[in-house]
């Protein structure tokens, strides 16, 4: 069992292997889910995939490394409402030119992250709890700025909105491709820098990290900023994507983030796990709720049942397979 | 011919209201022969907007829905028209930039009725009490959501005309029994006998403060003059027990004339660019008589 | 009492030779206290360059406080200290390291999920345009290991591997800095002297280089092999500095206890003197009958038997599989072949819980990972294994609980502020003690000891194993393990000798001493 | 310090006396502040302080129908759904786990107790009439069978399969609301059978009867880590479970028991919900509850990482979130502000609990505190 894996032993083999049972578990859902709904497969369809989930993909790239060090980001849903919130504002009512929004809103979602980190470090605090006011307060925020949409009108948003970039026979939306740079770049970090090395560490073993004298408190502070980077940068492409900023928006997507990137087979208790993995849990994510929309027939609550199901057959199969290798190479409880 | 495909995308299922809406327009798609492709969001944008993508990509004959937020929704309704396939809005309307890119809009209007709430108080405030200050109690819905900015809107526009009326205290119940009798519970703490009017966003909160109200040993509906909006079974009931003085009727019984107008739309019939529902307001008096005609 | 001496904070000039340069680094007056416990009062310590120091002290001494302190993991209360003359005040062990302080610390300080190659490099990686070089580090890291003549994947994560692999790893990392200062704190502790006499190889080159390395441990053995000088430390404050030649073992260990000079039995510093006396057990049927008993990639099918009263001990060099033996016989790790009978009934042991209802105690080598639970009370942690076989419901009354636990403490002379205080804030070799105390406390029929005296003083090791070999003489068997040879010998009734997971000979008390074994691990095969 | 004045005054002896009590007082002081409750009450008394001075009438308590009534019983009546919830969480929490599923089990087991009991209004000749379905008890029982029954789902998903606890009980967060939905239509239920109310908004001698029950569930599980060896397994499973195992504790069975009785205390805090509101909202009844039962175990001082708990500090929690919420409402602000506001205090709160603060005081005031010292 992995939160009383005996000596550590059992999770050896599973990190690596869990990421394959993933994307394989993906390929036989989509298969399974193309024969019993024609045009499930076409490539538009899957194109959209990516075009829906480009800011969830985002925000899970920045949890990928917040979970990595053994900790959690519960904030992203609502930094990414704020941030379209303000960019909207900044937009709407100040005139403000666009990139200098975009940039703006990365920096208060960095700056944010920061705060959040910071606290965690210096004050010992839980990750849960900061990040959770962390929630609160973003989510305040954008109902002090307003309590009502406000649509985007500016040209370069709406030009990123409409551009569609011609791709194997379908298209893609401006945002998949910073989503996709976003995970390439992370990909990198996480295994070529010493930074991405030290979130791992840290994971691993805070306490070890620390005596091994790796930069702790800075590596600390820099996951949050960037997991609050990513959320803002998701707002911007939330932004690009619905042309409005809204404090409603993207309600609850932390657990989205959360369980798409724990389904990629990262381990909440942190150090074991890839980035890539953010997006093939993104993918089962989507994979799923395209299914159902495909199907169409299912009642509201169904529909709840059917995601639960799907959710909880994907983790079992996850499980076993993994166990099943775990058993084969080491010792388990 | 090959039977009409609808895709028809709902906001979740949060109320009963909401809930009264989906059966609506599942019934009516059965009636008509329709084929229904239902996506339920669980009240998110992003998730429409998927189930909206999927719909053009399954090549529906028409797409519907009740959005979850106003704003937004241009890009992928540019989406639907390159299809060519023709979007109906309902219950809720959107804002965009370009109008021919919906057909029509079917729904109620949530500004008329926190108007009609208004309006309802102020003519029985003449007959009851024509010359004291009335002190109200308002009860919002979900903070941002629609129907909460737009009811408290109608309602002040109303009562604005007269300055005998002041809302004393306004809180936001997330349009929940359970939070309505909270937050009712603080006002009473708070105010105590000087509330004369409570204005409820939905029944619910309604039914929930007036247990509030009950349980603090006065008299809702006499002590306290109650005004909601939606028109659900539960509030007929209350009024017949005399305990809501009034209930704004918002008809989530949408699916008949959704499906009427789909078809038209498919014929290339002209359909009017917005199609208000047929709304009552139902006071305690008629309750008794109207209740076994209520669907929901 | 030796106020005199640290008040003045000056140690007395190095003897060495060598070492006549000004010292690297000088402690002065440090005081170091925790919630209840002053655990360094006005501690001097002079380290130069050239030389190996050894810091002796009984458990609990302050050894390790005081290493903390100076690598910035603590703050002193008070006190100086000097870097090549000049006072520094390291707020984290990055700082200490960038300084040119390198260590390692008691407990394994390592990533469990990283490869062992990135745990030695982590850091301070080799570099290639800017970003890590895997392969570099790859080639750099088993390069290293072999120096150490450690055959590992380094690429496999470091969890994969025992405590005793990981202590190296965690050497490596220390030495492979090129650092002006490296300390070890109980660096040997869980080693063979195979290992450690590789170590103490490396050591001397790095001693003749110019460095200055300061070395805990307490093995008298140890001591005076390797070190030019000793600090003797005596409940937190420094007793004195000597000379190696200056100081006869004996000498060196009433020091460490606070004995008048003839005080100690010269037992204690003679490592291979008699055992117990205790007739050795044949006959009967044995209590711990193991067949075949194996799991694939760990151990080959082994065969067991062992008595009551009698003393089992397992040798072999690291990573020998007597670890993973003691796992499978304790139902830790679920075995794949064999079978277990106890006191003639079979006994199929799926986990600890089966193997603990039939009497079966086992001391774990990783007190870390698998024995204490930190924050938990030293009495907490010895009622721990006893409560869990006598159930949930059937709760120890508290005043039995406390009674007990004082009753080891002093039994085993933990050096504890109260019974009350969480484990983990005890020094290392007095949370061993209280581990031992858990088990003792079943009062199993049979106890699986698995490095028990690791990271324990001379004497109250030999406390801890004569009142060990006593219960066994009352009855109860034991199979011990330990990495130091002379120690399973001498108390051992019968040695298995063990060698690439496998036992390869068993022998009978008198039959094997240290060469004839090393011997018998080499040749790798039944000899008698 | 504050006994120095009056006793040292007298005489010789008696200052001498004072010097003993002074000392005992501040070591009183010092065991107080060191208890980790300390800073949960504190937090909790400085609200009430404020609603002291700026909700009027806030502490006054009346008399009416033989109950009392008044803000502070209605606070520590609505918050105990949120006290029962935590005192669940507090378990699960303490064996390194999380349990979100708690809304979800809440909306089922009022679900189910509500349709079991359920009741229909009929017409009789222009008469209302209400009639009862099934023997309370029985409805009762059944409603906390489908509570253990998800209980026991999230233990066996996590203490069984390993999956990781908050991946394990998003399954049920995600099906639970959508399996009450399923068997109540969606509609709201409303229950016309008049003992069940007793158990949400009933009183007994004067107090709520909701009360009594979050003092039971506290007081049993309370006993429980007293009397039996729980409370200590529990801790040694969050804190190290791999030494748990091996010293032969039952690590799985524990925890598997851990998320069954926070299933349990879901579904009695589920029952108390619909109770009150006298119907069953499958949509919308705990919605949030378990973010809120897991801050109020923080806020209680139990850490996230397991191990160490403390049962009376998610108690206080809940007081805190809910008097919190409360002034909120009474204070008449607008409902905009109320999520700022909150995080505030969460935020002073943590940090108050935080050791590090009080050393960065020291630090950036270091005279005040020297002065204090000497
Ligand atoms: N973090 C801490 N909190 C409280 N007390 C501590 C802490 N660390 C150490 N101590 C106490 O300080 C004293 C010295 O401990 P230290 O670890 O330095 O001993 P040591 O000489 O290294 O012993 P050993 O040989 O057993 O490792 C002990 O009594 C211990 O209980
Ligand atoms: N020198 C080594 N080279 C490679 N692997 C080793 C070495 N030493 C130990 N191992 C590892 O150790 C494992 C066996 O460890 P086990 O803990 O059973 O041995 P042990 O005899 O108890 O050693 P120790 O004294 O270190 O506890 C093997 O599976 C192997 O992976
Ligand atoms: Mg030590
Ligand atoms: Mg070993």
């Amino acid at each position: 069992m992995t939160t009383l894996a005996p000596r550590g032993r059992a999770l050896l083999a599973s990190p690596y292997f869990t990421s394959l049972v993933t994307l394989l578990l993906l390929l036989v859902l989509l298969g399974a889910g193309g024969v019993a709904y024609p045009g499930l497969l076409a490539p538009q369809v899957m194109l959209n995939l990516l075009i829906d989930n480009a800011f969830l993909l985002v925000i899970a790239v920045g949890m990928s490394f917040v979970i990595l060090s053994g900790g959690i980001d519960l904030s992203v849903g609502s930094v990414l409402a704020l941030s379209t919130m303000v960019a909207a504002t900044l937009l709407h009512k100040w005139h403000v030119h666009p990139l200098l929004v975009i940039a703006l809103v990365l920096a208060l979602g960095a700056g944010l992250g920061a705060a959040m980190g910071a606290l965690i470090h210096y004050f010992r605090l839980q990750p849960f709890i900061v990040t959770l006011a962390g929630m609160f307060l973003a989510r305040g925020l954008c109902y002090l700025i307003s309590i009502n949409s406000i649509t985007i009108d500016d040209p370069l948003f709406v030009l990123m909105s409409r551009t569609q970039l011609g791709f194997l026979g379908g298209y893609v939306s401006p945002g998949v491709v910073v989503a996709l740079l976003v995970l390439a770049l992370a990909i990198y970090v996480a295994h070529f820098t010493a930074f991405g090395r030290t979130v791992y560490a840290i994971g691993g073993n805070e306490q070890s990290a620390r005596m091994m004298g790796l930069p702790v408190a800075r590596t600390k502070v820099l996951i949050y900023a960037c997991s609050g980077a990513c959320a803002a940068l998701a707002g911007v492409l939330f932004a690009f994507y619905m042309l409005s900023g809204y404090g409603l928006h993207a309600q609850g997507t932390e657990l989205d983030a959360i369980a798409a990137v724990v389904i990629g087979g990262a381990l909440l208790t942190g150090g074991y796990g890839y980035v890539a993995g953010a997006l093939s849990g993104v993918l089962v994510l989507g994979t799923i709720q395209t299914l159902i929309a495909f199907d169409g027939t299912l009642s509201s609550w169904w529909t709840r049942i059917v995601i639960g199901a799907l959710l909880f057959i994907f983790c079992l199969v996850q499980r076993v397979l993994a166990m099943g290798a775990a058993g084969r190479t080491r010792s388990l409880p | 011919a090959k039977p009409l495909v609808i895709g028809f995308s709902q906001v979740g299922a949060e109320s009963e209201w909401r809930t009264a809406n989906t059966v609506s327009i599942k019934d009516a798609a059965k009636k008509a022969g329709v084929t229904l492709k239902f996506a339920d969001a669980q009240q998110k944008q992003e998730n429409q907007v998927k189930a909206i993508r999927s719909f053009i990509a399954q090549k529906v004959d028409v797409i519907a829905f009740s959005p979850v937020v106003e704003s937004g929704w241009d890009t992928v309704l540019r989406e639907a028209k390159a299809a060519k396939i023709p979007v109906i809005l309902t219950d809720r309307a959107v804002s965009v930039t370009d109008d021919s890119l919906y057909v029509t809009f079917i729904g109620s209007d949530f500004v008329e009725e926190g108007r009609r709430a208004g309006k309802w108080l102020l003519e029985h405030a003449k007959n009851t009490a024509p010359d004291g200050t009335v002190n109200i109690v308002e009860l919002q819905g979900t903070v941002g959501s629609a129907p909460a900015i737009d009811r408290k809107k109608g309602f002040e526009d109303v009562i604005a005309a007269n300055p005998k009326f002041k809302v004393i205290r306004s809180q936001t119940g997330d349009f929940t029994r359970a939070k309505g009798k909270e937050v009712m519970e603080a006002f009473l703490k708070a105010e105590g006998k000087k509330i004369n009017v409570l204005y409820a966003h939905n029944d619910d909160m309604a039914i929930g403060a007036i247990q509030a109200i009950e349980e603090a040993g006065l008299k809702p509906g006499v002590d306290i003059t109650i005004v909601s909006i939606d028109g659900v079974k539960g509030a007929f009931e209350a009024m017949i027990a005399g305990k809501l003085n009034v209930t704004v009727e918002c008809s989530p019984l949408l699916g008949p004339q959704l499906m009427q107008i789909a078809a038209d739309v498919v014929a290339a019939k002209p359909v009017p660019k917005r199609i208000t529902t047929q709304e009552g307001v139902f006071p305690a008096e008629i309750a008794a008589r109207e209740f076994p005609n209520r669907k929901y | 009492m030796s106020l005199s001496l640290s008040d003045t904070g000056a140690a007395p000039a190095p003897a060495s030779a060598r070492v006549s340069l000004a010292p690297v680094l000088e402690l002065r007056g440090i005081c170091q206290s925790f919630p209840g416990v002053k655990a360094l009062n006005n501690v001097a310590l002079r380290l130069y360059p050239g030389e190996v120091h050894t810091l002796m002290g009984q458990n609990g001494a302050g050894k390790s406080t005081l290493i903390k302190v100076l690598t910035g993991v603590y703050t002193p209360d008070q006190g100086q200290i000097l870097l090549d003359g000049r006072p520094i005040r390291p707020a984290s062990t990055l700082e200490a390291q960038q300084l040119g302080i390198s260590t390692v610390y008691q407990e394994v300080n390592l990533c469990p999920n990283l490869s062992v190659a990135e745990n030695i490099f982590i850091g301070r990686y080799p570099r290639k345009w800017g970003q890590v070089d895997w392969g570099a580090m790859r080639r750099q890291a088993a390069d290293l290991l072999k120096q150490l003549q450690i055959e590992v994947d380094v690429t496999a994560p470091l969890a994969r591997y025992p405590l005793a692999i990981q202590q190296m790893v965690a050497i490596s990392r220390a030495i492979s800095v090129s650092a002006r200062v490296l300390i070890l704190d109980e660096p040997t502790s869980s080693l063979d002297e195979n290992e450690v006499d590789l170590l103490f190889a490396v050591l001397r080159k790095l001693r003749a280089q110019g460095m200055a390395i300061l070395f805990v441990t307490h093995f008298l053995d140890q001591t005076y092999a390797i070190s030019d000088r000793i600090t003797v430390m005596r409940n937190g404050e420094r007793e004195g500095e000597y000379t190696c030649a200056e100081l006869s073992r004996l000498a060196l260990v009433n020091k460490m206890i606070g004995a008048p000079a003839d005080a100690a039995d010269a037992d204690i510093v003679d490592a291979a003197g008699a055992n117990g006396g205790a007739p050795a057990h044949t006959g009967g049927t044995p209590f711990l009958r193991a067949r075949g008993l194996g799991r694939k990639g760990a151990l080959a099918p082994l065969d067991i038997d062992l008595r009551q009263g009698e003393m089992l001990g397992l040798c072999g060099l690291l990573g020998s599989g007597r670890t993973e033996a003691a796992r499978l016989l304790f139902g830790a790790d679920r075995a794949d072949s064999g079978a277990i009978a106890i006191d003639g009934t079979e006994r199929g042991f799926q986990s600890p819980r089966d193997a603990i209802a039939a009497g079966v105690g086992f001391c774990s080598e990783d007190r870390k990972h698998e024995g204490a639970i930190l924050e938990l009370s030293v009495r907490e942690n010895i009622v721990l294994a006893l409560q869990a076989r006598g159930g949930l419901l059937r709760a120890i009354p508290l005043q039995r609980q406390q009674a007990m636990a004082r009753e080891y403490v002093q039994a085993l002379g933990v050096k504890t502020a109260s019974i009350e205080t969480p484990i983990g804030m005890l020094s290392g070799g007095n949370q061993q003690k209280v581990l031992l105390a858990r088990w003792l406390a079943t009062a199993p029929k049979m106890l699986i000891l698995d490095e028990p005296t690791r990271g324990i003083d001379v004497r109250a090791k030999q406390e801890i194993m004569d009142y060990v070999a006593a219960l066994c003489r009352k009855g109860m068997a034991i199979l011990f393990i330990s990495s130091e040879l002379p120690e399973v010998l001498r108390y051992s009734d019968r040695v298995v000798v063990m060698r690439d997971r496998k036992a390869c000979g068993e022998y009978q008390r008198g039959a094997l001493d240290e060469t004839s074994v090393l011997q018998v691990i080499a040749a790798g095969e039944h000899s008698a | 310090m504050a006994a120095r004045g009056p006793l040292a005054a007298t005489s010789a002896t008696s200052a001498a006396s004072a010097k003993s009590v002074t000392s005992a007082l501040s070591s009183l002081v010092a065991i107080f502040v060191r208890h980790p409750l300390a800073r949960p009450v504190a937090a909790l008394a400085l609200l009430l302080l404020l609603d002291l001075l700026l909700v009027p009438d806030f502490f006054r308590l009346t008399l009416r129908d033989g109950h009392l009534y008044g803000s502070v019983i209605d606070i520590v009546n609505r918050a105990a759904p949120l006290m029962l919830a935590a005192l669940g969480m507090t378990l699960v929490i303490a064996t390194r786990g999380i349990d979100i599923s708690v809304g979800a089990v809440v909306a089922i087991s009022g679900t189910v107790a509500a349709m079991l009991i359920g009741g229909t209004l009929t017409m009789d000749h222009g008469v209302p009439r209400y009639v009862s379905n099934m023997p309370m008890g029985w409805a009762l029982c059944l409603a906390m069978g489908a509570a253990l029954l998800c209980g026991a789902w999230n233990g066996l998903l996590v203490a069984g399969l390993g999956l990781q606890p908050i991946v394990a009980t998003l399954i049920l967060m995600v099906a639970g609301r959508g399996l009450a939905q399923l068997l109540t239509d969606g509609q709201i239920v409303t229950v016309y059978y008049q003992p069940f109310f007793f158990i949400g908004s009933g009183y007994l001698f004067g107090l709520p009867f909701a009360l009594y029950l979050v003092a039971a569930v506290f007081a049993v599980t309370a006993l429980l880590m007293r009397k039996t060896a729980l409370g200590l397994f529990i801790e040694a499973v969050g804190i190290n479970p791999v030494a748990a195992r091996l010293a032969g504790v039952r690590t799985a069975t524990l925890v598997f028991f851990a998320y069954l009785f926070c299933g349990a205390c879901a579904g009695l805090a589920g029952l108390m919900i619909s109770s009150n509101i006298k119907s069953a909202d499958a949509n919308n009844a705990g919605m949030l509850l378990e973010l809120d039962a897991i801050l109020a175990v923080t806020l209680g001082g139990t850490s996230l990482a397991g191990g160490k708990f403390s049962l009376l500090g998610g108690v206080v929690g809940a007081l805190i979130i809910q008097t919190l919420t409360y002034t909120i409402y009474s204070l008449g602000w607008p409902p905009e502000v109320n999520m700022v506001l909150k995080s505030v205090v969460v935020f002073l709160v943590c940090l108050s609990q935080s050791p590090e603060s009080g050393k960065m005081w020291r630090r950036l005031f270091p005279r005040r505190a020297q002065g204090d010292a000497a």
